[in-house]
């Protein structure tokens, strides 16, 4: 089997969990490195979209921002933005919507606006962006990012996008009748929703990675799944693919501001 | 007919200080040129409007010129933080900073209704978010047929947007392709407007369902070659990711800061803009 | 990935009695062969919804289909009146029509809110208009920043809606140039879309900014050359004129348009449109 | 002086109340002869908009119907249906919006829905299709129609537009913050409302008609301006222009029906 890092087993983690029917709102980093492997692997019809109007691109290299002229040039049409927030996003025809976090807590509620106080905050980060309604207009949402005790945390400091918040059926009882968070992919895990609480369980832990690895990265106390499996390793076609597509990428980027 | 200016009467003419100014761009298309002049003329006491504010803002901000800013995502794209507008939302400096915050569905719709000359937007958004809780400005509005509470938010109207385009022909109708973001909102929303331009042309020859902004709904047009660098124009240069990562490093020291805007703002013109993009063209 | 279909197949799997059915088309692009094939297959108990209701309504009406129609203008475009939804309205014949009556704003935007996922639209209109006084469906919300009282209908969500395109390549995304209306609204506001298109091609080559409908918002393709005569296709045939004229006589009297559905829609097919055209075409 | 007709005189009429500066929502038939004529002659710079989309609008020939091919091949550019009616439209950036109507009243109400009762109407018309907005949102309103008891009338069954509603002050009673219907042109007279009452008053009179002619043909008791002039009878440029024009119209739809 192939050497690889943690990083790429969960792009490819993330990668398997998409499909061909699937039409998702990617974001910039890991969510578009695994929706384009997916894309160059087992789901060459898969639907990409970026917020920035790109509908159904075939990017040859990944994006550095989410309005990369390329994503356009590859796109099957490119639309405005208000149209996009409304007619695809708010009009319920995104299934995945992938999300990342400054702080997740374990029901998958996300924090990317400050850290401390709303009003004077000890760190202003960028803030939401499509996040809050991208939370609750796709069907499902996939929150890819990597474990460190800094952002798993108990508590998040403000909800810029809600996951199950105090779990349970609360999503319902906000009248949101989208799935949610579905799926947790780090570097160290894949994670899923327990049906009824709806707090984040582990359902495999990646090759070599021990419990004791998880509770140095996670602030909360780890709830696993019944039968926890190890995460099936990348396999060599997906490696080389991936590797290949951040090669294709090192080399344009350096080319462009060369 | 829209009249062609030199971008400094442009901005002179038409931006004040104390007015609310979008300088509207989705990664593509951004308004440097524009925006460097605005800090040239030292026009203060602004309100920044902008889905994503990137580097323009994080200068206009840096250099003291916005008391506000209205927003959806204040980050440097692909990169990180803006470390000025940290800065001043932190520690005041230079000055105080008020914020709006809103989320990009928000301020979407919210530039949608101001084209259309409504008073508010109407989406389904923020469940479960906690912007509504620090914004008094989402509010909800009931649905009269089906009962469900929706969001709703004011019409964005600034009273200046500033956009880059790629051309416009001698009437001064503009053409926008490529990722063309809330442009079109910005300007129809705006009480006036200030588009600059990559070229001018005689005829747009452009296909008759794409961006075309008609001469009479702009106030000033501007040619201003690489005016959007270090954005990028379709068609014509790519973004330069490399003055993005730079620029966190520059932004990141108050001095630092302060020296680079002196050389490449203050002490500069929109002239330099054509040749800040001509290595990116593939003109070496 | 859309599928194409024959004609007969699409109608008769997709559209069932008792729908809701939107055959959108604002002049340009009326999908007729489609219309054509439901009164073949006598598909009845329809509520037939658009914004401009022509020939193909007068049509459906005409033969007893439809037991409600959603409309904001029935009239035969530059011509006058249409005869059979008159006579449906004004003497129940064939049968009684239930109508709900909006204005060209309230529709596009109700179009519009359905596409966008929403209960209802939001709009400055019927102001001192009568049509808010027998409609029970235009009712009002207030601003909750301004307190204006602006209109609110409710969205249109088809059960199924019927466009009529230019190009589709073969993994069966669609191309709509030239004056584009609602169709797109249309499509993405309905539980299922029916999609005729004068060619299939083997790539688009569409600028990327103009009406392209993705091939997964799609249920049923169809390859029907002339498929919207006597309406037009921007590029392929003009309009019939001669056609809309003619139908004011036709549909003038119960027994002439008996005979002339009889003729032209019942003991026809599809095949028979591309003849149609093809003397519009300059073929001869 | 060049023979010609009340109808073409009513075109240039209309025609000459226009400027360069007008952005004019066009209706079918009178309105978009006017129209035409003005960009033809005095307005080369005139913006002409159909409510099918086209924005800037040059045909070579008039179209037949409100969504002609050539409307969109000469347009500065054509917009989607719901844009035309949210965007420009309700953005309140039509100087003028012409209609016509089946039934006119005094102060420029109009009815085009029924005439007798809604719901059980003696003639079932087209309905108002963009007139209910255009009315309000325009910032002025010219009707262009010709004279006739049947139309010309004292009550409107229905009210498909608002005009100045009772008179006076209705429309701002309303909330509506346009003019209204600042111009009336017939083929017999040239109307404008009365400052204060906001009824329509005779301006001038077309050459030869007199107090009579114009009796026979409005159904409510008619007020003169306090000097009636006579309207001033169509130029020969304007008349040749004009001819030019209907008969390349005539010619072009003979030849696409042929």
């Amino acid at each position: 089997m192939t050497q690889y890092i943690a990083d790429e087993l969960m792009t490819v983690a993330a990668a398997r969990a998409l499909s061909n029917n699937d039409v998702c709102f990617v974001g910039i980093g890991a969510p578009s490195a695994a929706c384009n492997l997916a894309r160059l692997t087992h789901a060459p019809d898969i639907t990409l979209i970026y917020e920035s109007g790109t509908i159904g691109t075939a990017p040859e290299v990944l994006p550095l921002s989410i309005g990369d002229g390329e994503l356009c040039d590859t796109a099957v049409t490119t639309v405005p933005v208000p149209e996009m927030f409304r007619y695809w996003l708010q009009g319920g025809r995104i299934t995945v919507g992938f999300l990342g976090a400054a702080q997740l807590d374990r029901f998958g509620n996300i924090n990317t606006t400050v850290v401390g106080d709303y009003h004077a905050p000890k760190v202003r980060l960028p803030g939401g962006g499509g996040a809050p309604e991208i939370a609750s207009s796709c069907q499902q949402i996939f929150i890819t990012m990597k474990q460190a005790r800094r952002s798993f945390v108990r508590q998040i400091d403000f909800f810029t996008s809600f996951g199950h918040g105090r779990g349970g059926p609360h999503r319902q009882e906000l009248g949101i009748t989208t799935a949610g968070p579905t799926l947790l992919i780090t570097d160290k895990a894949v994670w899923r929703p327990d049906p009824e609480t709806k707090e984040f369980t582990v359902m495999s832990l990646h090759p070599g990675v021990t419990q004791a690895d998880m509770a140095d990265t996670v602030g909360w106390d780890i709830r696993y799944g019944a039968d926890v499996e190890e995460t099936p390793p990348p396999t060599t076609e997906e490696l080389e693919v991936l590797r290949a597509l951040k090669a294709r990428t090192a080399a344009a980027h350096v080319k462009e501001v060369a | 007919m829209a009249k062609f200016h030199a971008l400094q009467d442009a901005v002179r003419t038409i931006i004040r200080p104390g007015m609310s100014v979008a300088f509207e761009g989705f990664t593509h298309l951004i308004p440097h040129a524009a925006a460097h002049e605005v800090i040239r003329q030292g026009i203060d006491d602004l309100t920044l409007i902008r889905m994503t504010p990137d580097l323009v803002y994080d200068q206009m901000i840096g250099m003291g010129l916005a008391r506000k800013a209205v927003f959806s995502y204040a980050g440097n794209p692909g990169v990180g933080l803006l470390r000025r507008l940290r800065d001043a939302v932190e520690n005041d400096w230079p000055r105080a900073l008020e914020i709006e915050e809103h989320s990009h569905a928000a301020m979407a719709n919210a530039y949608e209704a101001g084209a259309a000359g409504l008073p508010m937007a109407v989406f389904r958004g923020y469940l479960g978010a906690g912007l509504k809780d620090v914004n008094p400005n989402i509010r909800s509005v009931t649905c009269p047929f089906t009962g469900e509470a929706l969001s709703a938010v004011p019409a964005i109207r600034p009273d200046v947007s500033v956009i880059h385009a790629q051309k416009a022909d001698r009437r001064g109708n503009v053409l926008i392709e490529g990722i063309v973001g809330v442009q079109k909102e910005a300007v129809l929303a705006a009480k006036s407007a200030i588009v600059t331009v990559e070229e001018v042309v005689e005829q747009l020859d452009a296909h008759t369902n794409v961006c075309v902004l008609p001469y009479w709904t702009i106030d000033a047009l501007v040619h201003v070659p690489g005016g959007a660098h270090p954005s990028y124009a379709h068609g014509y240069y790519p973004r330069d990711n490399a003055a993005y990562l730079n620029w966190d490093k520059i932004a990141a020291d108050r001095d630092t800061f302060g020296k680079w805007m002196h050389e490449n703002v203050l002490n500069a013109d929109a002239s330099a803009f054509a040749s800040r993009v001509s290595q990116l063209k593939g003109e070496t």
